[in-house]
């Protein structure tokens, strides 16, 4: 067991966590527009992929961004400036919070339609490979994907080409919302089960506790290296019990401001969402699985916690302070030059 | 008459017909968008529980199983949100709903409406704003509404439903909240007839749906500087009141024709040409195209309304030609 | 048994096979433009499927629709003479070779993209679900479709909203001409079994060798009884081994014009294509069959021919003699009248 | 200067791109259509064979995948066959390959070209004669080539491999066995440059790809008759050469564009807007356009010919405009 590593993985989602709030918040102030989506309570998913990434590999995500931009490594500075929309964001302001992408950090491109980026990343293997880079594709994507045609030719394609991908499927239905009050239409397929797709095709497939930080590093690393060595792809359905704020275009607060003090102080926890809180809430459980196994005190955990809401503090300055675009540079960047 | 939003007269006019023919289904899809107002719909639901299907996320399939049930006879409704997703099921819309009918000469027909919400919707970024009526019009066979206001929405997605075509209903989220009055009872309104919102001697403004509310502002704007513009709300591109633009034009001797789509191969490049060819000699001027920017739609949006065609650059456009 | 039903289907098939030579000779002719495909080789599917099937049910087929469009009923006088363009064609000469369909038959539409029909079937069943009419839709269509994600959607939609429709597959990838040949590309699925994806979305599913016509007509007839109870799809893979002319694009009468005899007269066949002959192709086949079960004689096998190649001939004249549509009806309709 | 076919100088462009470029793939797609012609793509194959895919039938998925190892500077090469089947892959190609190097703010490029066979093959009938140009065009992000000729079509297909952006390659089965001289050596023919096919005084045709050759025919007949056709082969749609066509019409006063789509927000809509709005004055009289009549495709290759743009047509036009 690698403390520094289980360590800097909780200091991800830590960093996730608070810069969702950070994001929640601004919203509310309505400094910018549209719907959006948060990834409170998959930060463990993500934080553990991206924690055998390397810099030769390439991340691919949906609506459903902020936290795999995070943990790939862009700058929250960079990331919330977007989210606002200003000239210092990933993409200059253009794309918010539905596309927030940083070729830098080894994440081009992400796709705001259900499933539009999983053959993008399918096209980062088939680049590897031709390339012979040593890099791997991984697709970031929702159980809601399945529903598409396109991924499941993806799927097809990954193994009749045999492109070096790692397919990530978050299925945060187990515990949804029901569509009557508002919930997301996901995982409509008739056996609830998205991995018997892959698996039917004759591809590499695995299960993991996806709100448990440990098991989707192990598994991930290992199949990074495998996916390296052998250039065929694998797939992962990460499940997660999605969090109760979830609901269809408008995440809400209803779980508030992270304390990780619950981590260790049960009697902090009460009301509606005691289970989230003691269960599911993928931080928490990180951080009370950390002490518990010895691997952080209560100290390194709020440490953590302090560091990481000061660089949000102060990315929420400098994002705010970042100036909107020109109207005039929405002419810029339509062609691309010559190379 | 009854003042209602544009949203509950959309729903008034899918109750009616599910009322008035069992063989009307809908789609659970996202009628009003992200933008509220889905209370309106709820009702629906309650009411016709067995003619409602809840949907995957499949607007191909789901597009061309309306078009099959459609040679049937059901006319279904599939409401596929934000037009963006629509590229989805080009194929199944383009040509399976839209040649049937041709290819099986006349045998079969496909009364299927596709409902999605078009344009600039604030904040929607570079995926969730397409205008894809232009690429549309472009494909024979497709029947295409663009209501302004609640009064026409009822009665145009009346005609929709009722159309042995496939239509579709390019709706704006933006307009979902407008109130406006509308005649009581039912009514159709069919499509091809043109609708002059404001009569003007000066100048003729073309344009639908958001666009006909721009031009209604632009329009007082104008007339506070002596200009009276004509606006001809197209309400539906297939059919076309070339008659309707052509007499206006006739009138007032200026064009200009806003459009959400971006320029090139748009609405508005239609109606142009449409225009140059069949009445060059009625224009005094040359003619204007007041078009969303030849560019993507930034998240920003200060930024979105600077691409837009909105009011400012209407007004700014009419003025050019009458000065 | 019944002796009259078998009899009639191998009429079906044999009408088929007729049919699809005289195509073949209009070709050869340049009668017709395009390239095109025939149904040599898959007679027992469409046969004993069409069998089943009542008015109220509805049938939609691919690029590959002769068989499907005779064994439903279409006249073949209307369907040869909507190869050929003319007026009298089942779409008025608009369709051609790619789109026979016949309202009338129950037959609707026929797409030429692959993959398009099967979601229109689904549409079918849709219909027949909400007008209680107790038809049933059924999908004609290739192993190639299972590589367009529009049919997997199909699939999972058939069965989240239960619609009462038979999704057949005719997978003709057995024996297929190598690509490099110039093979149809079909059935590239990594594990090249179509059927482990309706399983593993739940589906009832069903194999079945496509060459032998009672045991289609068996399992068929059974499925189509139950759709009609439960209104749940279900899907069936008829195998069948690919006819040795069906290039890609355009077919090639490799194997002869058939000759019947060769059933009992096995002098008759010598050469490259004997195999074919002796043991797939599947009029040879199921004339012996017949004759072996003492459900027909030569006799039987021999005036059935007679009886279709007269009708055949007669449709020939007829479409020859049948005019090519004004230029004017390009016009007709583009758009449908009021109802 | 060799002779060779425009299918021979296609494949030459790209024999010579992927020696040039170990980062040159290419999809082993139906970059000849159903018409023959494959001989000459056999040689590619035995060459580069670890740098060709063999598709399954899956336009969706194999574009995107294209799109995204083009994010990476691997430029694919995607023959997608039959013009009608790209609208499978319609949303990938506009919003994921479209639209990423501008949503990235210029971070990445798609440097990938998706080839089509498009229009009235002979008997392609009603869902395979598609002519997706005009849809394309009102998609911002796209660049768009058009050859009509073996010269033209090694240039530009070198520049559309070379080219940084997301490139649809619209061609023409039946231009493929078409001969005509090919400069000797590499060159590249840089878009939007158009090239005037034949000069005259009296009045200008705009065209691109095979109606190009009905064009120069058309051109041959007027001659007969004394008048002298302008043809502007446009080569590319994106970026369009405005000033070439502009300039034409200054000298001619007279404008016909021949395009394959039918009419409505067409190639010809947007090329006749475009001289409506900035060089009304330069007409004599109004322009003209020559579309694919606005119907289906029949299966019937002489209906086909009725309906296309053809030869007559343009002739007839052109004369109406000129008496
Ligand atoms: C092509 C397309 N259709 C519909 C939508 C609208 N939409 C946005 S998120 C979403 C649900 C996605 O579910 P899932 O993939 O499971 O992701 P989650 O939000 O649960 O993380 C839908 C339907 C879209 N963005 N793109
Ligand atoms: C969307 C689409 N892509 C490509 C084609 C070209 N095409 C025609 S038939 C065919 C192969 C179909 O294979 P399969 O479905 O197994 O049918 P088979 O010809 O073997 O009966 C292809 C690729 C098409 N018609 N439609
Ligand atoms: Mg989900
Ligand atoms: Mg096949």
């Amino acid at each position: 067991m690698d403390k520094l590593r289980l360590l800097d993985i909780f200091r991800q989602m830590m960093l996730i966590r608070r810069f969702e709030e950070a994001v929640y918040d601004f919203h509310e102030q309505k400094l910018f527009g549209g719907h959006y989506h948060l990834y409170i309570g998959q930060e463990a998913t993500g934080a553990a992929v991206m924690a055998s990434l390397r810099s030769e590999d390439r991340v691919f995500s949906t609506h459903r961004n902020h936290g795999h931009a995070i943990a790939r490594g862009v700058d929250p500075k960079n990331a919330l400036a977007e989210i606002l929309n200003r000239v210092d964001g990933t993409n200059g302001g253009r794309g918010g919070t539905f596309h927030l992408a940083s070729a830098d950090a080894g994440m081009p491109h992400t796709s705001a339609l259900v499933g539009g980026a999983v053959p993008l990343a399918a096209g980062a293997g088939f680049a590897a490979k031709l390339q012979k880079s040593g890099g791997i594709g991984v697709s970031m994507f929702g159980d809601g994907c399945f529903e598409e045609g396109v991924v499941f030719e993806t799927l097809n394609l990954a193994l009749l080409w045999k492109l070096p991908v790692i397919f990530v499927c978050e299925n945060n239905t187990p515990g949804a919302i029901l569509k009557s009050q508002g919930g997301n239409n996901t995982s409509n397929l008739p056996e609830g089960r998205v991995i018997q797709i892959p698996q039917a095709l004759g591809m590499e497939c695995h299960e993991v506790d996806g709100g448990d930080a440990v098991a989707v590093d192990e598994l991930f690393a290992d199949c990074a290296t495998r996916v390296r060595a052998t250039g065929h792809p694998v797939f992962i359905e990460a499940l997660t019990e999605r969090w109760p704020g979830n609901y269809f275009s408008f995440p809400s607060m209803v779980t508030g401001l992270t304390q990780v003090s619950m981590a260790w102080d049960g009697s902090a926890i009460s009301g509606e969402h005691e289970d989230w809180f003691k269960t599911h809430g993928p931080v928490l459980r990180f951080a009370r699985d950390l002490i518990v196994n010895g691997v952080g005190t209560f100290g390194d955990i709020v440490g953590i916690d302090v560091d990481v809401t000061e660089t949000i503090t102060s990315a929420k300055e400098f994002a705010l302070s970042s100036p909107l675009p020109e109207t005039d540079s929405v002419y810029s960047h339509l062609l691309a030059g010559e190379s | 008459m009854a003042v209602m939003t544009h949203a509950e007269a959309l729903v008034e006019a899918i109750r009616e017909c599910m009322d008035e023919d069992p063989n009307v289904a809908l789609v659970w899809g996202s009628l009003m968008g992200v933008g509220g107002n889905n209370e309106h719909v709820e009702h629906i639901k309650e009411d016709f529980a067995d003619r409602i299907f809840h949907p995957p996320i499949s607007e191909a399939a789901i597009a061309a199983i309306a078009t099959g049930a459609a040679m049937d006879g059901v006319r279904t409704i599939f409401p596929m949100g934000t037009a963006s997703f629509m590229f989805r099921a080009w194929d199944q819309i383009i040509h399976e709903a839209g040649e049937a009918h041709y290819m099986s000469n006349g045998a079969v027909s496909v009364p299927a409406v596709f409902h999605v919400v078009h344009g600039l919707r604030g904040g929607g970024s570079v995926q969730h704003s397409q205008s894809p009526q232009s690429m549309l019009w472009n494909a024979p066979g497709i029947e295409i509404a663009m209501p302004s206001c609640p009064a026409d929405a009822k009665g145009l997605m009346r005609t929709a439903i009722k159309s042995n075509n496939p239509t579709v209903f390019i709706d704006y989220q933006k307009l979902n909240k407008r109130s406006g009055e509308v005649p009581d009872g039912t009514y159709d309104i069919p499509f091809g007839v043109a609708d002059i919102k404001r009569q003007g001697a000066d100048i003729t403004i073309v344009a639908a749906s958001l666009q006909v509310v721009h031009s209604l502002e632009a329009a007082e704007v104008l007339s506070g500087e002596g200009i009276e513009a004509e606006i001809v709300d197209l309400r539906s591109l297939v059919p076309l009141d070339e008659e309707a633009i052509l007499s206006s034009v006739g009138k007032t001797g200026r064009l200009v024709v806003v459009d959400e789509a971006p320029p090139r191969c748009s609405v508005a490049s239609e109606v142009i040409a449409t225009v140059a060819e069949k009445g060059m000699d009625l224009l005094k001027v040359p003619p204007v195209r007041v078009n969303r920017l030849p560019v993507h739609v930034p998240a920003n949006v200060a930024l979105e309304d600077f691409i837009g065609p909105n009011t400012d650059r209407i007004v700014e456009a009419a003025k050019q030609l009458c000065s």
